[in-house]
């Protein structure tokens, strides 16, 4: 699929730990277009993030990318020097994250982390008036005089704004925001959301949205890629993958969701734990916590391509009922 | 250079840069390590042997001692004694102070009065009164003679002067008491320069010194611009610095550092007959030391030969009783304690002194090696000794009362006699109640015949009264008779005309540099 | 700082000061040892001479007398007159201070110096063999008795190398003239420079010896709060918009890994302070610190008790100095 | 079905501690050494070759026995008196061990329990106790030890109590911070909500969870304390003779640098080895349990 923006295949993210070698991210396939939003669902440690600090290029030591091929606008990222994947940080990729106060540097002010970004990418003409416009942009008030505030004197919502106009100032074409509004009360995570998505449709910016709330992705983002264990196991446009959920493991996140049509009906939550990472074989990874489970589990369960864009890693995928 | 065996040194591999010593510019300066600051340089007020050392540079006594500690005139120019109880003394012509004031009588009447009346210090009284023993009064019998009148006969007060040095009346008047704690106007060679605190006293050559004692050969101003007496307390460093030719003269030069210091390039060692007498003083009023017997036993026990062959590299004279051979009425035929191990066994059972009894030495940091080495040596008789370490501060006063020792066994100690004559050491130390009888030692026949001496005129008679106290003395042995250590220095080679006075006196005036 | 919050701190100080005086006075005069007797030793004082000494130094009235006339004194600045130099105390003690401060500060500077890039290093390349070795090497600092590694200095730098000199503050046939009292700073005003590399000369060995423990245990401050910043997410962050390295490195982390460094240091300046007489002996230097020491052994009680009282003071007005700067550096936490 | 997959086993935060520690091979090396030390204190009398007070003067200044002169009768040579330098390790062992141990011991429970009521009680005893803290803290420490001393009159068990009047203040201070802070925590208000006495809340509560930071500062602590006692003996106030410590021993050597190192270098090398092991261990214990160096 020419035109796709970012084109991750195969990534394989290994953490060496005492315990033996644990491969975050294993065998990754993901294709955002521009002005996309790609909603990225699992639980925590599922490797949703890993995933896309690999593409970042900002694993932190020991993880290292074992295998695997990031493109990013037609250009593999692994095969440039460290100096050019950091000059695309920030001007083509960026990144948002969960807590804004714990993101921004509580001892510089909002118009220092902004202008700084700039600067280190050039782009810093007239920086004080280029700082207030981001801030106005991401809808902040008065944006001229916060530009000397520091984080902690910024309310909740607005701090999240700040660190979003942060990361766009370059104006990246792609952002992945890593649970922009986990940490917001729901009132200030509708707004966030719409800005991103008004932002998303003004600069075609490509938007990689990885959240462990399904109703989020059900929301606004056109396709869903679920992951589990460090691997995607169903891939699909949303409408119809909630609708008709082709993996045990989505079945079960979406039964484990209260719906707003149908109010009183029980919630089942997944049995089990997830697997420890550090002692896997080669078969399906949900088939401990799997009613569906079968002999066959336990050989390979490759990703399916099911047509319409739809895949999934489960063996009886068409089996699956809602 | 220090010897090759220094094997921590080469095992560091230290990069062989040639010891590119900063070779600062030499004027003709001379500096001497000393272990401790002036406290003051008030020659009034103080009672310390280092600043006694460094004052003594910067003015000078009525009288002071040769090389070979014999009394020769300085300010005076001659002394006679007119009686028993009065000395008089002519005082030379010509001198001058610091400042430029001419000296006179008048200013010996002033320096003694300060020293010897009460209150006579701004309200406070010298602490160095006591030196002077029974001097009541200095009288001006014209302008050019003064006259010392005592409460009764002193014999030795002539010995006692080289350490009295005379101060400047109207310098005194200028400065108040507290001035002259720091801004002294002496006579002396040099003159102070600057005194930076804890760090050194800096003086210049004084070009219109009157010469000093004109007994003393190369009498004139000193030959050399600058003395520096500069303090440095720790011994390693102290030689460290002479090694590294920052210091010319180091006094206390520890006996083991003496080969490390002879094959060094620059410097080399100086000894001389110390005037220190060291003893182990027993607890006389204490069982089982209350037996002479086992007093004696003690002095065969301790093989004083290896301490002073091992420890002391050789450099200390053993002694038989409490006198220095150098001093006056030294008794040469007292029979000696020779190191009899069965003999000082035997004498401990006779006394009924048990196998394993523990004793213990008391004495401070400076001389617990000895001390240790001491009891190990005691310890061969069976006896369990060991050695205990004080505080100065608690032990000396502790072992001058006699009920605070009670408890207490031995002592090692030392009494300094810079007068070489008995009555400066036996009177305090072996007279019955005298404040150095550490051992509690009274003996009838001693203090008689101490007490006669005291004031007997002919020094023959003198002599022989103190040479039959020092035989009682012996053949009681109150204490654990030890040795008379000679005073080690550090001397660069290139000073010249120098040599170390018993009275450990470092005197710079006749130095001269190579 | 409110000046509320301001006075607050110093009304905290008071206590502390009047409790230092307290166990400084009641230490030394319960010590056995009398300083009389000790000036007087091996002198034919009689009796009524100690006595009349006694009294001059006013060591014949009650203890609780001698305290309250001790801090009526004080407060007035006025610390008695000190046994041996026969001088007032704070002229003896104003005498020795400035060498001790510019022989602490040196070490507190030098120490910084070195913890920093150690500890820095030490946490970028955590748990690799670098960190252990700078580990190492930094607790090998700590773990050295202060004389015995003085000495070794000494043999090492001095007689063998003679690249530095044995001890003492500076040379003698240097002359300037005393403004601060600081010799490096003196030498600087003076505009001589032969005077400050000897100044600077007489400081490497004393300063590297008083130092380096207190490097060792900023290196360790200094490791693991950079490890901690470097594991934040606001560093995460500044990378990913791009910032070199080095930048995010030294500006984003450093600063804020430096917040409890300073803090530390500025405390461990006053137990330098106080801590420094071993060094002050072995090398000969004129300070505060070998002072006291003597003095306490002389029985000197004026000059011991002023000392210490100065020493507290200073150590409060560090740990007030240590806040200041905890909130100046810290913008989140504003008084 | 059978599971194949393991599930992660549920860890306790003590032996995931643990666990991460035994990974750190410095810090387990360093812990072997501390043992080594700590046996060859206790079995000192069993194997020192010689009595550490027999001093022959003869023997004085013997170089080890590697070296010319030396002899493997004293294979590290002897000291100024003759007396066998191995033998006075071990037993020297025995002398810095016991005061450190002592002393970071004792004082470790004072200051525990002094931190605990300040921290929790807060009121006049914090008060109290926080400006006796401040009091100690601004005295200098040797001048504290020295004036102490001087009035106990030097001796081991001197030293000790001496060591322990200003030790107790660094652990108060540690566990009063942590105290502070674990007051606000949930668990102790669920606690006190549960009616738990106040004393049982301290003990049982809080405690366990500053015991962490007390070890650390214990341990960092300690080699301060050794190095004391070698500062203490530099000053003539040091342990008493015969019995030899590794800082006396420093300390008595320190003019023999040159012509016999090995006096004064051998017991100083150990102090370093010692003291070197104790803070590698602490600093892994201190990596291994500081959970926030360890994020998921």
């Amino acid at each position: 699929m020419s035109g796709a923006l970012l084109q991750v295949r195969g990534l394989r993210t290994v953490f060496p730990t005492r315990r033996g070698p644990v491969a975050a991210a294993d065998g990754v396939d993901l294709e955002i277009a521009a002005g996309e939003a790609l909603g990225v669902v699992g639980e925590s440690g599922s490797g949703k993030s890993v995933t896309f600090l690999s593409v970042l290029g900002l694993l932190r030591p020991p993880g290292r990318i074992e295998a695997g091929e990031i493109l990013f606008d037609g250009r593999d990222l692994r095969r440039l020097p460290r100096g050019a994947l950091r000059a695309l940080r920030g001007r083509q990729m960026a990144l948002a994250m969960q807590d804004a106060l714990s993101a921004l540097n509580p001892a510089f002010t909002i118009g220092q982390q902004l202008i700084e970004t700039l600067q280190a990418h050039g782009l810093a003409k007239d920086a004080r008036a280029q700082a207030a416009a981001a801030l106005t942009r991401v809808g902040i008030p008065a944006a001229a005089e916060r530009l000397d505030d520091y984080p902690h004197q910024f309310s909740g919502g607005m701090r999240q704004r700040a660190m979003i106009a942060i990361s766009l100032a370059a104006r990246p074409r792609l952002l992945v925001a890593d649970e922009p509004t986990t940490a917001l009360d729901v009132t200030l995570r509708a707004q966030v959301l719409d800005l991103l998505d008004d932002l998303r449709e003004q600069d075609g910016l490509a938007l990689a949205l990885i959240t462990h709330d399904l109703a989020v992705v059900a929301e606004r983002c056109p396709r869903v890629m679920v992951m589990y264990a460090g691997q995607v196991v169903e891939t699909g446009p949303t409408t119809e993958v909630v609708a008709s959920p082709r993996h045990p493991y989505t079945r079960g996140l979406l039964e484990s969701l209260p719906r707003l049509e149908d109010p009183d009906r029980p919630l089942h939550p997944i049995p089990g734990q997830v697997p420890d990472l550090a002692r896997l074989d080669g078969g399906c990874r949900f088939r401990n916590r799997c009613a569906m489970a079968q002999p066959a589990c336990m050989g390979p369960t490759p990703l399916v391509d099911l047509g319409q864009g739809r895949a999934s890693r489960c063996l009886r995928a068409v089996e699956v009922t809602p | 250079m220090p010897t090759r065996r220094s094997v921590l040194l080469s095992s560091i591999g230290v990069l062989a840069a040639p010891g590119l010593a900063f070779a600062q510019p030499r004027a003709r300066e001379v500096r001497v390590g000393m272990a401790q600051d002036a406290l003051t340089l008030d020659p009034a007020n103080h009672r310390n042997r280092e600043t006694e050392t460094i004052i003594r540079n910067m003015m000078d006594g009525v009288l002071t001692r040769d090389a070979d500690m014999r009394i020769v005139p300085e300010i005076a120019e001659s002394f006679r004694q007119v009686d028993a109880k009065t000395w008089e003394f002519r005082v030379r012509q010509g001198i001058r102070f610091h400042s430029g004031d001419a000296l006179t009588a008048a200013d010996i009447k002033f320096t003694f009065d300060r020293l010897v009346k009460d209150g006579a210090m701004g309200g406070q009284t010298s602490p160095r009164k006591g030196l002077l023993g029974p001097l009541e009064d200095t009288v001006m019998a014209d302008d050019r003679t003064v006259r010392m009148v005592l409460s009764d006969p002193w014999p030795i007060l002539p010995a006692m002067l080289p350490f009295q040095e005379v101060v400047n009346r109207r310098q005194v008047e200028r400065v108040g008491q507290e001035g002259m704690q720091t801004r002294p106007d002496g006579c002396g060679p040099f003159k102070l320069a600057e005194w930076r605190r804890g760090e050194a006293v800096i003086m210049e050559r004084f070009a219109e010194y009157y010469g000093g004692s004109t007994e003393i050969p190369v009498a004139g101003p000193a030959q050399i611009d600058r003395a520096i007496f500069r303090v440095m307390p720790e011994n390693s460093a102290r030689i460290a610095a002479l090694l590294a030719g920052e210091v010319d003269i180091i006094s206390e030069l520890p006996a083991s550092a003496m080969r490390q210091v002879e094959a060094s390039r620059n410097a080399q060692v100086m000894k001389v007959n110390g005037t220190r007498t060291f003893f182990v003083s027993l607890n006389n009023a204490k069982a089982p030391f209350n037996d002479v017997r086992v007093r004696r036993a003690l002095n065969h026990a301790l093989d004083k030969a290896a301490i002073i062959s091992r420890i002391l590299a050789g450099t200390a004279t053993p002694l038989r009783g409490v006198m220095s051979p150098d001093a006056f009425a030294f008794n040469p035929d007292i029979p000696e304690y020779a190191h009899d191990l069965a003999r000082a066994r035997a004498l401990l059972a006779e006394a009924g002194v048990a196998q394993g009894t523990e004793m213990v030495i008391d004495t401070t940091a400076a001389l617990k090696e000895i001390a240790e080495a001491i009891a190990a040596l005691l310890s061969r008789t069976g006896l369990r000794v060991r050695a205990q370490i004080w505080e100065g501060a608690v032990l000396g006063p502790m072992w001058q009362n006699a009920e605070r020792r009670r408890e207490r066994d031995m002592f090692l100690t030392s009494w300094g006699n810079g007068a070489l004559d008995p009555s400066d050491i036996m009177v305090p130390v072996l007279r019955t109640g005298g404040r150095g009888n550490s051992a509690g030692f009274s003996n009838a026949e001693v203090d008689r015949l101490l007490d006669a001496a005291e004031t007997e005129a002919d020094q023959g008679r003198r002599a022989d009264m103190y040479k039959r106290a020092q035989a009682i003395v012996t053949e009681q042995a109150p204490w654990i008779f030890l040795w008379l250590p000679q005073d080690i220095y550090g001397v660069a080679r290139r000073v010249q005309n120098w040599r170390p006075q018993a009275d450990s006196r470092i005197n710079l005036h006749r130095v001269r540099l190579a | 700082m409110s000046v509320s919050r301001l006075l607050e701190r110093l009304l905290q100080t008071l206590p502390v000061l009047l409790g230092v005086s307290l166990i400084v006075f009641l230490m030394i005069t319960l010590t056995p040892g009398d300083p009389v007797e000790i000036m007087l030793a091996d002198s034919r004082a009689t009796p009524e001479q100690a006595a009349q000494l006694r009294a001059d130094l006013g060591l014949d009235r009650p203890l609780p007398e001698r305290f309250l006339v001790f801090l009526g004194n004080a407060l007035t600045g006025d610390f008695g007159i000190s046994f041996f130099h026969r001088r007032p105390v704070w002229d003896v003690i104003a005498e020795r201070l400035p060498a001790t401060i510019e022989l602490t500060l040196a070490a507190i500077l030098l120490a910084i110096a070195v913890a920093i890039p150690l500890g820095v290093i030490a946490a970028v390349k955590r748990d690799t063999w670098i960190d252990r070795t700078l580990t190492a090497v930094s607790l090998f600092g700590v773990s050295l008795p202060g004389f015995w590694f003085g000495i070794l200095l000494i043999l090492l730098f001095a007689v063998q190398l003679g690249i530095f000199p044995v001890g003492g503050r500076t040379s003698f046939d240097l002359e300037v003239t005393r403004v601060t009292g600081f010799l490096v700073l003196d030498s600087i005003i003076a505009g001589r420079a032969d005077a400050l590399l000897a100044a600077l000369r007489h400081l490497a060995l004393p300063a590297i010896t008083l130092g380096l423990p207190t490097a060792a245990l900023l290196a360790r401050v200094v490791r693991s709060s950079m490890a901690e910043v470097l594991t934040s997410d606001y560093v995460l962050f500044a990378e990913a918009k791009g910032l070199s390295h080095r930048r995010v490195l030294l500006r984003h982390a450093l600063k804020n890994a430096l917040i409890p460094v300073v803090t530390v240091a500025a405390i461990e300046t006053g137990s330098l302070l106080g801590g420094n007489m071993i060094v002050e002996t072995v090398f000969g230097w004129p300070g505060l610190g070998r002072l006291v020491v003597e003095s306490i052994f002389a029985r000197n009680y004026p000059l011991v008790q002023a000392a210490v009282l100065l020493y507290a003071v200073t150590y409060v007005m560090l740990n007030f100095t240590a806040d200041l700067l905890y909130t100046a550096l810290n913008p989140k936490v504003r008084l | 079905m059978s599971a194949t997959i393991a599930e992660d086993a549920p860890v306790s935060p003590l032996r995931l501690g643990l666990d991460r520690f035994a990974g750190n091979r410095t810090a387990l090396v360093a812990a072997a050494l501390i043992m080594l030390f700590i046996l060859a204190a206790l079995a000192a009398p069993l194997i020192a070759p010689h009595d550490p007070a027999d001093a022959d003067l003869f023997r004085r200044l013997q170089p080890p026995a590697w070296q010319e002169g030396g002899d493997w009768a004293f294979p590290l040579g002897c000291d100024s008196l003759g007396r066998d330098m191995l033998s006075r390790l071990l037993y020297g062992a025995r002398v810095s061990l016991m005061v450190a141990a002592l002393v970071i011991g004792i004082a470790a429970v004072i200051g525990t329990l002094a931190g605990l009521a300040a921290g929790y009680l807060r009121g006049w005893t914090d008060t109290l106790i926080s400006r006796l803290v401040d009091t100690l803290l601004g005295f200098p420490y040797l001048v504290f030890a020295i004036g102490l001393m001087a009035m106990m009159g030097p001796g081991l068990h001197n030293i000790v109590l001496v060591l322990i009047y200003k030790e107790w203040v660094f652990s108060c201070r540690v566990v009063r911070g942590e105290t502070l802070a674990a007051r606000e925590q949930d668990y102790v208000e669920a606690a006190r909500a549960l009616g738990c006495g106040t004393r049982h809340i301290m003990l049982r509560e809080i405690l366990p969870n500053v015991l962490s930071p007390v070890l650390v500062v214990a341990t960092f602590r300690m080699a301060y304390v050794i190095i004391m006692e070698a500062s203490l003996s530099f000053l003539g106030l040091g342990v008493q003779p015969p019995t030899p410590s590794w800082g006396s021993m420093v300390s008595d050597g320190r003019e023999h640098l040159v012509d016999a190192w090995w006096v004064s270098t051998l017991p100083g090398l150990a102090i370093l080895a010692l003291v070197l092991s104790i803070n590698l261990a602490s600093q892994g214990l201190r990596d291994a349990f500081d959970p926030r160096l360890h994020q998921a």
